[in-house]
């Protein structure tokens, strides 16, 4: 098994299953640390909301195959997984899942909060929120480039 | 030959994901660029984004980079993922 | 549903349905942060290792209801849940889940290690490991006790 | 009427979970204490650790706190859960 992983895929996935496959052959790690992104209501009050993920094949996997690298450079890492889905998603479905098995759980916050924060400003994703009342592409956040830049500055 | 691929706000105000170009001789991203505003609207306005990014073969490269035959080079808006 | 729950149980929990549980009426919230303990391979080579956890039914419960009060005073949470699970466990096995959902990511990741970082040093549960070389009753870590002064500093 | 609990390896070294006490007046922590470890081994010997946690009615208390009749008095060793 991958010590590294990652999927995009358009299907929804079962969280316990991935977690039973994190852990497989895998007792060393007292810790598992996960972040799951899902779709927020943004249209509270409309009776549609829909949300399209866009991506740019073949780069997504090369940047977040990266990410995970320098994660398991910069921490004791046993097993790390992205997941990130892609295609039309409803409110409340899961949009992405990272998650990080280490014999440290200081460890595998710090690398999963780095994998999210590095993924939302580096991997070639975009969102577009569609309603009743039309469709727009999201705008990146400036908070977001923040987060990410704490990360350099740690180095 | 390269070839030109477009994304998400871009892609749907241009009406093309992709296209295929002929290079004459080694040019930059820039330069490539600016020649894709020569061709007027829609190019000239969706292109003129001071948050565009491009990559070349699917690696975010600087403006300056020059490009080669056979290249892939991407453009698109900040990436909203996550 | 309570927006803070928790639950010390014996058996054994799956996370999908915990995370529906989650979510379930809560689309406000974009991010789930999740840590999980599980029973490290302690004895590797050896044919039998178990883990007993035995704890102060009543004090447990009324600890770890201040930690998520505590945690919902300092950080935006819209969802948090606690599981932690007493009796024999085997190695592999889940000991303990942390979940936090909120809007804010950030918000989620500190709320959660806050969580367990306090919870291990405040809640009153107690290992004992069991080999085919005898038992032990595990000893306090020190790591532990830093990273809960940690978040007392940062009040 | 006092209870008093014992954890984990206190409980296993003295060989009882729960018993029942008369309070003749108001004592402290420290008092009670000192009290269990006047009747010898394996008291004496199991409640001189240093790293010995008391709590009164499930809260952890310092040994100068008092003790009022009808309270649980429990005795632990710190915690190792999570």
């Amino acid at each position: 098994m991958d010590k590294l992983q990652l999927s995009i895929q358009t299907d929804d996935f079962n969280i316990e299953d991935e977690y039973q496959y994190l852990r497989q052959g895998n007792s060393d790690s007292g810790a598992v640390v996960t972040f799951l992104g899902q779709v927020r209501d943004f249209n509270q009050g409309e009776a549609v909301s829909q949300l399209e993920l866009e991506h740019y094949p073949g780069m997504t996997e090369s940047v977040l195959k990266k990410l995970l690298e320098e994660a398991d450079k910069r921490w004791a890492i046993d097993r790390a997984k992205i997941i990130h889905r892609v295609g039309p998603l409803n409110a409340s479905d899961k949009i992405v899942w990272v998650a990080v098995a280490s014999a440290h759980r200081g460890d595998a916050f710090h690398a999963c909060e780095f994998l999210i924060d590095a993924l939302k400003t580096q991997a070639p994703f975009w969102k577009k929120e569609r309603s009743a009342t039309g469709e727009r592409w999201l705008d990146a956040r400036d908070s977001d480039q923040d987060k990410a830049q704490q990360w350099m500055k740690n180095d | 030959m390269i070839t030109l691929l477009y994304f998400a706000r871009y892609r749907e105000a241009l009406g093309q994901e992709k296209e295929q170009l002929e290079l004459d001789s080694p040019c930059s991203l820039q330069e490539l660029l600016d020649r894709l505003r020569e061709r007027g609207e829609p190019w000239a306005s969706t292109l003129n984004d001071n948050k565009l990014l491009m990559a070349i073969n699917q690696t975010i490269a600087p403006a300056e980079q020059l490009i080669n035959d056979g290249d892939e080079v991407a453009f698109f808006p900040p990436v909203t993922g996550g």
